[in-house]
Formats: C-alpha cells, sequence, structure tokens
C-alpha cells in the first residue's frame, strides 16, 4: 500500500516485495516511535531543574540490566519474523525459476538497453526476432524470463513497477524472470554506475495485451535487423 | 614515582622549538590532533561544496551553477564520487579516529604522548599527502574519477570505459596512501592503549571513547589489508594491463566488490565506535550519570566488531553473487542491528535519573542518538534482502547511509570539539552562537534528507545526474522535494559560517577556560589548560573508573580518576 | 523543456536571490557562443578539448566541420535516428549524450562552437589502403561530396576532409551493413546506403580512405 | 626521541614487540586478501594448473631454502643481543641481509628468464598473480634487508640492540609468507 501509492506494482512478485517493506516499516515504526518516545520524555523529564541530583546507577546489577535486555530480546524476535519473510520472498523472486517458453534477451552497454524480443515464433536467435534499443515489449500475465548480458561494464536493469533489480556482469549471462500483471507505459532505469552516460541510459517498457503485442510484433516485421545478420560477413 | 614531569623539562630544554618544528613538522600528540581536524575540516568544506554543485544540478538541471560553472555528466560523477571518497576517508577517519584519536589517547590515559611520536608525524604527512594527490586528479586530463566511490570495474578498470585515464589511478593512489597513515596511525593508537596507560588504570577504567577508538583501530588493521591487496590490484590493471577485474581475460569484476565490501562494511562501525564513544563521555558528563552498564556496553562493541566481517555481502544481494549467499546475509545483517540496538538502549537508558543539562555539547550528543536512529531503523529494509531488491542504490539507500554517517562525521565530530574545545584551545566557546549553529545544522539535515527517503521508495535511483530523461521521475511534484532538500542543504551550510565564526571569536577572546569547566572526570581535564608539551604537571595515578559522577558517598558529583580516596 | 509550475518558479527565484551575493559569473546574458563554449566541456570529455577526436572513446574528430552537418547529425542522435542501432557502439555512446542538449538553442549554440573550432588534420592509422586505386573509386562519391571532398549542402553531402579515418571507415562499414541509414527517421542517411554498398569490400573502402586522407593536406 | 609512554609496559610486553606484532597482523589480511583472491580464481579455472606448470620449482625451493637458513642466523642474531654481545648480533644480521640479497638476485634471474619466455604479468590472470604476489613480498624482503642493515649497523656499536628481536620477527613473517607463496605459486601444478 505505502509504495503502491507511489509506484503501481505491475508484476506477479512486486506485491510480496511490497508486503516485506511494509512488514519492516512497522516493526521498525514500533521500535523507533518507542525509543525516541523513551528518549525525549527522559531529557524532559531528567532536565537539571527538574532533577537537580543524578542517580547513581551502575547499570551492573540484574534488576538494572534487564532493562536492556528484554528489549534486546525481543528486538531479535522482531529479527526472525524479518528474516523469515524476506528470505521467502527472496526466495520465489531470486532463487526459484518458475518455467516458461517465453525468454527476452537483454543486452546492456554504454549506455543503452538491447532488447531482443523473441519475435512471433517465441524462440531467441532466429530470422524474426525483434530487436529494439531502449524498448521492451512484453505480454501481460504472461511468464518471462530475462537473460541478461553486460557489453562492457556493470550496469543494473532495475525496473521499479516490477521491483525488480539485478546487476549485468559482462562475461557472465544471468537469468531472472518476471511476470508482467499491468498494462501500460514505464520506466527502466540503469542503476549501477557505468560511466559518464549512466544518467541517460533509460528506457521504457511497454506491457500489453495479447492483441495489442501482437500487432505491435507485426508491425515490427524485423526486416532492417536482420539485413543486417545477411550481410555480417562482409565486415 | 619516578614518572615526574622533570624528567621532561630537562629533556624540552635542549629543544627550544621555533615555528615550523612547533606548528609543521610537530610530533606532539596535540598539534598532530590538530593538524588532523583542520586538514579534515578543510577537505569537508571541499566535500560540502561538491554536495553543493551536484545538488543544485539535480535541483535545477543544467543550470550554471554559482561558484561552480555547468555540471556536466561527466562532472557529475566525478563530483559525486569524490564527495562520497572526501566525505568518508578525508572528512570522518581523519576527525574522528585520527584527530580525537591522537588528542584523547594520551591524555586520557595520563601519559606524555603516543608511544611512536615521529611514526605519528608521518602518519599525518602520508594522510596529507594523499589529500593532496586525490585534489591534483581535478586537474589532470579527463577530469577526476567518476566511478563511484566503490569504483566497481571494469569501469574503473579502464580508460575506455571511465574515460578518465588519469583520475582513477590517482583516486587509486590516493586512496592507498590514505589506508597506510591510517594502519601506522592505528598501530601506533592500539599500542598506546594497550602499554601506556597510567598507573592504577584497570582496562575497566578506560573511558569508554578511548576503547572505541582503540577497537575501531583493530576493526581498520583486520579489514584494509583486502581492499589494500585490491587496490594493488586495481592500478595494475589500469596502468600495466593485467586482468585481475577483466572477465574477458579470465578476471572477475565481483571479487573487486568483495575486496571492497570486506572492508567497507567494517568501516562504517570503523568511524562509528568514536563517534559512539564521544557521544557516551559527553552524555555522562551532562547527565551527571555513571554510564550504563559500562562492560555491557564494551562487549556488544566487540561483538559488533566481529559480527560486522560477517556482513558485508548485503551490499551485493543484487550484484550477481549466487544467490543462495543472500540468506545468509540476511541473517547475519539482522544480527547486527541487536548490537547496535543495546547500544542506543544503553545510551537512554544512562539518561535516565540524570541532571540534564542542555549544553551544546550535549545537544549534539542527544540529536546523535535521536538521528542515527533513524539511519540504524531504516538500515533494516536494506538488510532484509526480499526488501533490498527494490531499494538496492535507490535514493532511500542513499538518505540512510547518511543518517548513519552525517550524525558520525558531522554530529560526533560537533559533540566531540564542542566539548573539547576548552581543552585544545583554551578558551571557551560561545553557548549561544553554540546553539544557533546547532538548530541551524539539525533542521535542515533533516529537512534534506527525509524527502530523500520519499523519492527512494518512489523508484528514483542513484547517481543520476538528471531526471528529466525519466517520465516517471521528471513530475514537477517530485522536482520540488528536490528542489525543497537542495535548498535545505543551502540553509544549512550557510549556518556552518556561524560555526567558524564562534571558532575565530573563542578563540581570539582574551578570558582563559578553566581547566576543568565541565566538571568530568577523566584524566584530560586534569592536565593544565591548554595542556603543555608533556601533558600534565605530574603524570597522575587512576584510583576509580572514568564515570563516578553524583556518587552517594561524595558531596560533589563528580570524582576524578586521580583522585585518592 | 518541462513547464514549470508557477511557486517554483518563485522558489527558484527565492533561491536565486539568496545566491546573489554569491553570484559573480552570471551567464544568463552572455553570448550564445559563450554558451555553446560551456556546454562543450561535455563534449571535450569524449572529443577532446579541441575536438580533435579520441580513439580511446570512439569520438571522432569533429573541430572546423560545417555547421549544418553538425546540426543535422546532433539533431538525428537526439531524435533517435541515428544511434539507435543495437550494434553501433559508438552511436549508443553519442545518442545519450545528445540528449543532454535539451533545447534547441542549446544545440545550436554547441554546434556553432565546434563548427568555429579550427579544422584539424590527423595522422592516418589505416594501413594498407592504395590511394591511387582509392582516387578511381572516389569518382562515385565526387558527385555528392564534391572533387575536393568539400561536401555540398544542397545535397546534404558533408565535407569529408578533417576526420579522423577510423571513423570514415566504421561509418562506411555501418552505411554498407544497415547500422546507419536504415532507420526510417534517417531520410537523409538512407541515401547514402546504396552509395556504401558500391565499395565491394574492406579494401576498396581502405583505398578510398586512404586518397580522402590525402585531400585534407 | 622517547617518550615516557614508550618506556612504560603496562601489558608486559615491550611496546616495540607489541607493534612490531600489529605491523604483523596488518600484514597478514593484506597478503591474505592477495591468497584468498588467488585461490578463488585457480579453484574456479582448472587451466591455471597448465600455465602453473611454467614456473620453474627447483628454483622456487632454493630460495624457500635460502629463506629458511637466513631465519635461522636472525634467531642466532636474536640470541647474542640478549647476551649483550652486539658485534655477535649484528655479524649474524649480516649473514640473514646477504640470505636476503641471494634471494633476490636468485629471484631476478628467475623473472628475466620468464619474461623473457613470454611469460609477463599481463599474460594471463595467474602470471598477474604470480608476479605481484611474489614481487609483494620481494618488496617486503628488500624493505627487511634494508632495516636490518641499519639496525646491524647500530648493534655493532652496541646501540638499541632490542632492535635485533624486532627485526628477526618481521623476517620470520616475511619467511612464513614465502611458506604460503611457494606451495601455491610453484607446487600445486
Amino acid at each position: 500500500m505505502l509504495i503502491e501509492a507511489l509506484v503501481p506494482a505491475a508484476s506477479s512478485y512486486a506485491k510480496d516485495i511490497d508486503f516485506v517493506w511494509e512488514l519492516v516499516f512497522w516493526f521498525v515504526a514500533f521500535w523507533f516511535i518507542l525509543s525516541e518516545g523513551i528518549f525525549f520524555y527522559f531529557i524532559m523529564k531528567f532536565r537539571k531543574k527538574n532533577s537537580p541530583k543524578a542517580e547513581y546507577i551502575s547499570g551492573e546489577e540484574k534488576h538494572q540490566k534487564k532493562w536492556i535486555t528484554y528489549p534486546h530480546i525481543a528486538v531479535l524476535i522482531c529479527d526472525v519474523f524479518i528474516v523469515v519473510a524476506a528470505v521467502k520472498v527472496w526466495y520465489d523472486v531470486k532463487q526459484d525459476m518458475p518455467p516458461t517458453d517465453r525468454t527476452v534477451r537483454v543486452m546492456s552497454s554504454q549506455w543503452a538497453w538491447t532488447f531482443t524480443h523473441p519475435g512471433p515464433d517465441g524462440k531467441l536467435d532466429t530470422a524474426d526476432d525483434i530487436i529494439k534499443n531502449d524498448e521492451l515489449h512484453v505480454e501481460v500475465d504472461q511468464l518471462y524470463h530475462y537473460e541478461l548480458h553486460s557489453r562492457d561494464v556493470l550496469h543494473d536493469f532495475s525496473v521499479p513497477v516490477f521491483r525488480l533489480k539485478q546487476d549485468a556482469i559482462p562475461g557472465r549471462t544471468i537469468m531472472g524472470w518476471f511476470t508482467p500483471t499491468l498494462t501500460g507505459e514505464f520506466d527502466i532505469q540503469c542503476a549501477e554506475i557505468c560511466g559518464i552516460g549512466h544518467g541517460l541510459m533509460g528506457a521504457r517498457i511497454f506491457i500489453e495485451s495479447k492483441e495489442q503485442h501482437e500487432s505491435w510484433m507485426a508491425k515490427n516485421n524485423p526486416r532492417g535487423e536482420n539485413l543486417l545478420l545477411a550481410s555480417n560477413e562482409g565486415r | 614515582m619516578a614518572e615526574t614531569i622533570s624528567t621532561h623539562a630537562s629533556h624540552d630544554e635542549h629543544h627550544d622549538p621555533s615555528f615550523i618544528w612547533k606548528y609543521v613538522f610537530s610530533t606532539d600528540h596535540k598539534m598532530i590532533a590538530k593538524q588532523y581536524m583542520f586538514t579534515g575540516m578543510a577537505m569537508g568544506l571541499i566535500g560540502a561544496f561538491m554536495a553543493y554543485a551536484f545538488r543544485m544540478q539535480l535541483a535545477f538541471p543544467g543550470m550554471d551553477v554559482p561558484l561552480f560553472g555547468l555540471v556536466t555528466p561527466a562532472v557529475y560523477n566525478s563530483l559525486v564520487t569524490n564527495h562520497g571518497t572526501i566525505m568518508i576517508f578525508w572528512v570522518a577517519m581523519p576527525v574522528l579516529i585520527a584527530a580525537f584519536g591522537n588528542f584523547l589517547i594520551p591524555l586520557m590515559l595520563g601519559c606524555d604522548d603516543m608511544v611512536f611520536p615521529r611514526l605519528n608525524m608521518l602518519s599525518y604527512w602520508i594522510f596529507l599527502l594523499s589529500a593532496v594527490v586525490l585534489l591534483t586528479s581535478f586537474f589532470v586530463p579527463g577530469g577526476a574519477f567518476g566511478g563511484a566511490w566503490t569504483a566497481y570495474p571494469p569501469l574503473s578498470a579502464k580508460a575506455e570505459y571511465s574515460l578518465t585515464p588519469l583520475g582513477s589511478s590517482i583516486w587509486v593512489v590516493a586512496v592507498g596512501l590514505e589506508f597506510i597513515a591510517f594502519l601506522l596511525g592505528g598501530i601506533n593508537f592500539v599500542t598506546t592503549a594497550m602499554n601506556s596507560r597510567a598507573p592504577g588504570m584497570r582496562l575497566y577504567d578506560i573511558p569508554i571513547v578511548v576503547w572505541m577508538i582503540v577497537i575501531a583501530s583493530i576493526l581498520f588493521m583486520a579489514s584494509v589489508g583486502p581492499l589494500l591487496a585490491g587496490a594493488a590490484m586495481l592500478f595494475m590493471d589500469q596502468q600495466v594491463g593485467t586482468a585481475f577485474f577483466d572477465p574477458n581475460k579470465g578476471g572477475d569484476p565481483i571479487l573487486w566488490q568483495h575486496l571492497f565490501w570486506f572492508f567497507g562494511h567494517p568501516e562504517v562501525y570503523v568511524v562509528l565506535l568514536p563517534a559512539l564513544g564521544i557521544t557516551a563521555d559527553v552524555i555522562c558528563t551532562f547527565s551527571r550519570k555513571k554510564l550504563f552498564a559500562y562492560r555491557t556496553v564494551l562487549m556488544t562493541t566487540f561483538a559488533t566488531g566481529v559480527l560486522s566481517f560477517t556482513v558485508w555481502a548485503h551490499h551485493q544481494f543484487v550484484a550477481g553473487i549466487d544467490p543462495r549467499m543472500a540468506n545468509i546475509f540476511t541473517i547475519t545483517t539482522l544480527l547486527i542491528s541487536v548490537p547496535i540496538a543495546e547500544l542506543c538502549f544503553v545510551y537512554i537508558a544512562t539518561l535516565y535519573g540524570g541532571s540534564i543539562s542542555l549544553t551544546t555539547p550535549m545537544l549534539w550528543a542527544l540529536s546523535f542518538i535521536a538521528t542515527f536512529l533513524i539511519g540504524g531503523v531504516t538500515g533494516i529494509f536494506l538488510g532484509a534482502s526480499g526488501a533490498d531488491i527494490y531499494m538496492h542504490d535507490t535514493y532511500f539507500v542513499l538518505a540512510h547511509f547518511h543518517y548513519t554517517f552525517y550524525p558520525i562525521a558531522i554530529i560526533g565530530t560537533f559533540a566531540g570539539f564542542t566539548y573539547w574545545f576548552p581543552k585544545m584551545f583554551g578558551k571557551m566557546m560561545d553557548e549561544r552562537l553554540g546553539k544557533i549553529h546547532f538548530w541551524g545544522s539539525i533542521i535542515p539535515f533533516n529537512a534534506i534528507f527525509i524527502p530523500l527517503f520519499y523519492l527512494g521508495v518512489a523508484g528514483q535511483h542513484r547517481r543520476i545526474f538528471d531526471f528529466s530523461n525519466y517520465p516517471e521521475l521528471a513530475t514537477p511534484e517530485m522536482q520540488a522535494i528536490r528542489i525543497f532538500a537542495t535548498v535545505s542543504l543551502l540553509v544549512m551550510l550557510a549556518f556552518q559560517f556561524v560555526f567558524f565564526y564562534n571558532c575565530i571569536k573563542s578563540w581570539m577572546s582574551t578570558e582563559k577556560a578553566p581547566d576543568n569547566p565541565w566538571k568530568a572526570n577523566t584524566l584530560e581535564w586534569v592536565a593544565p589548560t591548554p595542556p603543555p608539551h608533556g601533558n600534565f604537571k605530574e603524570l597522575p595515578t587512576v584510583y576509580r573508573g572514568p564515570y563516578e559522577f553524583s556518587h552517594p558517598d561524595r558531596d560533589e558529583d563528580y570524582w576524578p580518576q586521580n583522585e585518592p580516596a | 523543456m518541462k513547464r514549470i509550475g508557477l511557486w517554483q518558479y518563485v522558489l527558484r527565484v527565492l533561491c536565486g536571490t539568496g545566491l546573489a551575493l554569491l553570484v559573480f559569473s552570471n551567464t544568463a546574458n552572455a553570448e550564445e557562443n559563450e554558451r555553446g563554449k560551456q556546454l562543450f566541456e561535455m563534449c571535450s570529455q569524449c572529443h577532446g578539448l579541441q575536438g580533435e577526436g579520441m580513439a580511446l572513446s570512439l569520438a571522432p574528430s569533429i573541430a572546423g566541420l560545417e555547421l549544418w552537418s553538425l546540426e543535422a547529425q546532433l539533431r538525428k542522435f537526439r531524435d533517435g535516428a541515428r544511434g539507435v542501432h543495437h550494434e553501433d557502439i559508438a552511436g549508443m555512446r553519442m545518442r545519450p549524450m545528445s540528449m543532454w542538449l535539451k533545447t534547441d538553442e542549446d544545440l545550436v549554440a554547441v554546434a556553432n562552437y565546434v563548427a568555429s573550432l579550427p579544422a584539424v588534420t590527423s595522422e592516418a592509422t589505416i594501413e594498407g589502403g592504395d590511394a591511387t586505386k582509392g582516387k578511381a573509386l572516389y569518382g562515385l562519391c565526387q558527385s555528392c561530396h564534391g572533387a575536393n571532398g568539400e561536401g555540398l549542402q544542397p545535397l546534404n553531402a558533408p565535407k569529408l576532409t578533417n576526420h579522423t579515418d577510423w571513423y570514415l571507415k566504421t561509418q562506411i562499414y555501418n552505411f554498407k551493413t544497415g547500422i546507419r541509414g536504415s532507420n526510417p527517421k534517417d531520410t537523409t542517411g538512407a541515401l547514402m546506403r546504396p552509395m556504401a554498398m558500391a565499395l565491394a569490400n574492406d579494401q576498396a573502402i581502405n583505398d578510398v580512405i586512404s586518397y580522402i586522407m590525402t585531400l585534407s593536406k | 626521541m622517547r617518550t615516557i609512554a614508550n618506556t612504560r609496559s603496562v601489558s608486559g610486553v615491550p611496546t616495540a614487540r607489541l607493534a612490531v606484532w600489529w605491523v604483523i597482523a596488518s600484514e597478514i589480511v593484506i597478503f591474505g586478501g592477495i591468497l584468498m583472491s588467488y585461490l578463488m580464481h585457480r579453484l574456479a579455472h582448472g587451466l591455471w594448473a597448465d600455465y602453473a606448470s611454467h614456473t620453474t620449482t627447483w628454483v622456487g625451493a632454493l630460495n624457500t631454502f635460502v629463506l629458511l637458513t637466513s631465519s635461522l642466523s636472525a634467531v642466532l642474531a636474536h640470541k647474542c643481543a640478549v647476551n649483550g654481545d652486539g658485534p655477535g648480533a649484528a655479524k649474524r644480521l649480516l649473514i640473514t641481509s646477504a640470505g636476503g640479497l641471494i634471494f633476490i638476485v636468485v629471484k631476478s634471474f628467475e623473472w628475466t628468464y620468464e619474461i623473457s619466455h613470454g611469460y609477463t604479468i599481463t599474460t594471463n590472470t595467474f602470471w598477474s598473480f604470480y608476479y605481484t604476489a611474489a614481487g609483494l613480498h620481494a618488496l617486503h624482503v628488500i624493505a627487511g634487508v634494508v632495516i636490518m642493515l641499519i639496525v646491524a649497523a647500530a648493534a655493532k656499536k652496541g646501540r638499541d640492540l632490542h632492535r635485533v628481536e624486532i627485526i628477526g620477527i618481521y623476517w620470520h613473517f616475511v619467511d612464513l609468507v614465502w611458506i604460503f607463496l611457494f606451495p601455491l605459486l610453484y607446487i600445486a601444478k
């Protein structure tokens, strides 16, 4: 709710991540308000004018120490809840890979994103691939795998509406997944500094309904791009 | 007792120091402390000026920034990079560890100087050299390094990516030199604290601030090695053409991240601990209370130090490491919240039953707790791996660590500086100006960074010099928030002039400060004000712990450590 | 540029007034050339302080090129007609940079400044080109780019002298393969594509570039 | 210049010895950083065994022997120093530094041979590690030799005999690092 008020949640796991965030938020808000409250109360109560002579408390005795021991155990218990929630969501988003036959390739380079869409046949590296710079088109409610590459330095594929973020590392292929749940057009940012063009390395994601997506594919009969593949041997 | 100052006085006679030897090539720990303090503050001004330049760019993109000029993307990157590097390595470290460590350790332990005074001087000069080296990078072709203070390769390793062929190497060399300076200083601190305590001073009689600085030095020594090795490797990659971090030739860019954060996370505690120590001393003095559970504090600090070596990979959750590792590091990271929370509870408990007077140092120390709590609790969001997927590298992270580093480096420094100013310079500071400066710094500080939390939650990422290319971030509302933060920064910077005016005014004043103006217990207040070369008229003997305030057996509410029972 | 709300404008004014004490170098009324020179700081990171180009950053020499062509190319980059092909590595680096020029005034100012820089003659880096054979091949180029490579604005043909040779080679290759000129928005680039295809192989490209390089002297 | 602080010894360990232990502690993490990075790479790349086969084991073994011998004479020097025999300590320190010099000379021949056969620091990451780790160690050997000569010069006149022990501890450390480097760089093929 808190995050969604600012950024729409457009992937299947966005709400789970928001849930962890909010869980932490409420725990933390409780502890924060409690300790700041006591803190300011003490400052007001034990001002010199109210209490001219201070007490002598070593804090080493058991009945005194309990005032920090109990809260500290309570903090530990809160931590357990947070760990469980965080690890569960982490497992779903990053460790688990639900199967699918749709894959998009994300190639990052200084300072542009190149998205290779599988085209009508649903397979990458075939003649009907649609290659687009700075535009990613996906169909709503379909599970996608992404294949993340980098051509030069570290980049980070970040789609705020998906709550998705993953570094791209040159020399490695990183796989992940997402399922868009809302149609619309949203920002993609690069979230890892990648040189002087880092701030200008934005892209857009277009989440389309089935019909829209099909008509987009039809419109982008990948002529220009494939001429290139054919003439590559001229190099 | 054999150790009287007479041995020292005779020693002093045959070198009556000239100006240069007294103020420049001094081996006196107090002078070196001041040198570190002023160098650190000067670097702080440079770092603040950088913040001013890039915050202006964020608020008014493309504007010609007054006193600076145009902030191009390349300049923006080098500004944020060097702002981060300077504020952590050339401000927080020298001021908190080196300046306060040098000034306080010999005085609080009741000895005449560090065990290795010349090593101490060497440490400062290497540090100064490193600062100069860093600043030269702004004047070389290609400009200063712009690959963020974390300097992740391959961007930092190859000139064709970073486009700063010289700047990035100069940056690495400067950081390496700086580490060597602090290694030398740290060895000095630790040995002094272990071997040169005043007679009668047991381990539990050492003031917390000294403990904290010593533990911080040990943490630093134990963590910086891998990064020094990494810096050497990075430099070779840049200049010789090796391939430690180049994936195309069999290297591994992630390796650097491990080396960096293995140091980088303990580094947070390296600067945090001295600030916590300063706060402890100030709070005890001005609430006239014994520190709550001294031994627990100490044990907790040790535990924090050890734990801090096990959490580094939480900086790399989404960096392409094995996702299973994230689970382990989530657990350790959340575990470290426990000792830190406990320290906060201890400080709050210390206030209980006190007799609090809100002097300027006390205001700073209390605000340290109040604001550091925000920094601490927001860290939980980032330590929880599930939530970090979204928050990683957003302005939320940025606001979070400014809420830890600002209390540490700025609030902690001002708390210590205003508290020990009488001892350092022999004059009292103006309380009224001090309070104006305090409120003028603390309110704008919150006004800068609270909005940035909001921007971070709204999905705004770091190190982007202009958000107008991102339709969702370029809304007028978000731009208004950026402008608000920038204006707050300007207000905060303006109020710093009050501080400098206060310093100069107090320093010029003819009224001398008493030896023990705050009626505190620790040994530095026993020494004459300001302490001469050799510190004490007669080297003190210690009879009790440092925080015996308001003892029931005594009429006065303080009991200096050196006073026989 | 984005429309600025009233109260935001007020904030800016307030802020500006607050800073008025600090402002010594107000460039609000400065010459356009001053602005261009200032903006060029950005370009010089890659293109060199005098626009002489830098192979390290894949940035060609731009100093002293014709204003119209500089302006046209900057617009192409900015509007996504050039530098959007996924194999155009140098173009993908230039495109974000051009987006930094937010207004047409800025774009024209910086193009003006670059055009005013003294043209440079760079060293040849491509080996194995035969200028005499290249002269024969150049016959085709000549009809648009002129006998001395001086360019012809009515045909949208820029001058070919004072370029870095590796840049010319990459561009011919790019035109040939459609990395450049195949974008529907790039209408003038499309004209160059069939011409580039006339250069049969690598050797022909090297030859013609060797000849073009002799024109710069 | 000695301060009173320097003459105190609350922990029971002489200040100089305490300090050198801390120096060594921080050096251990520096070398530890390099060696850990090397090991991680090595485990991930099976190919490195092939690269490593081009190092000359017997030269490394010779150097190991030289260093170990020099450590022995450092121990003997310490013994002399404890008995107040300055010139004797100086003589044994000279033997130790001669060992260090032999180590450097052997190393420079070895490197010349390797570089002239095309195994330079940029050949691949194994050789980068090889030259960086061994080079950093060699710098420590050189520094040790220089300091040892200074200490020996003073010890000959009977001054600062406590330093003989300090430089000895440092020398053992330098030796120990080599004990780690030798199997990792030369033997593990």
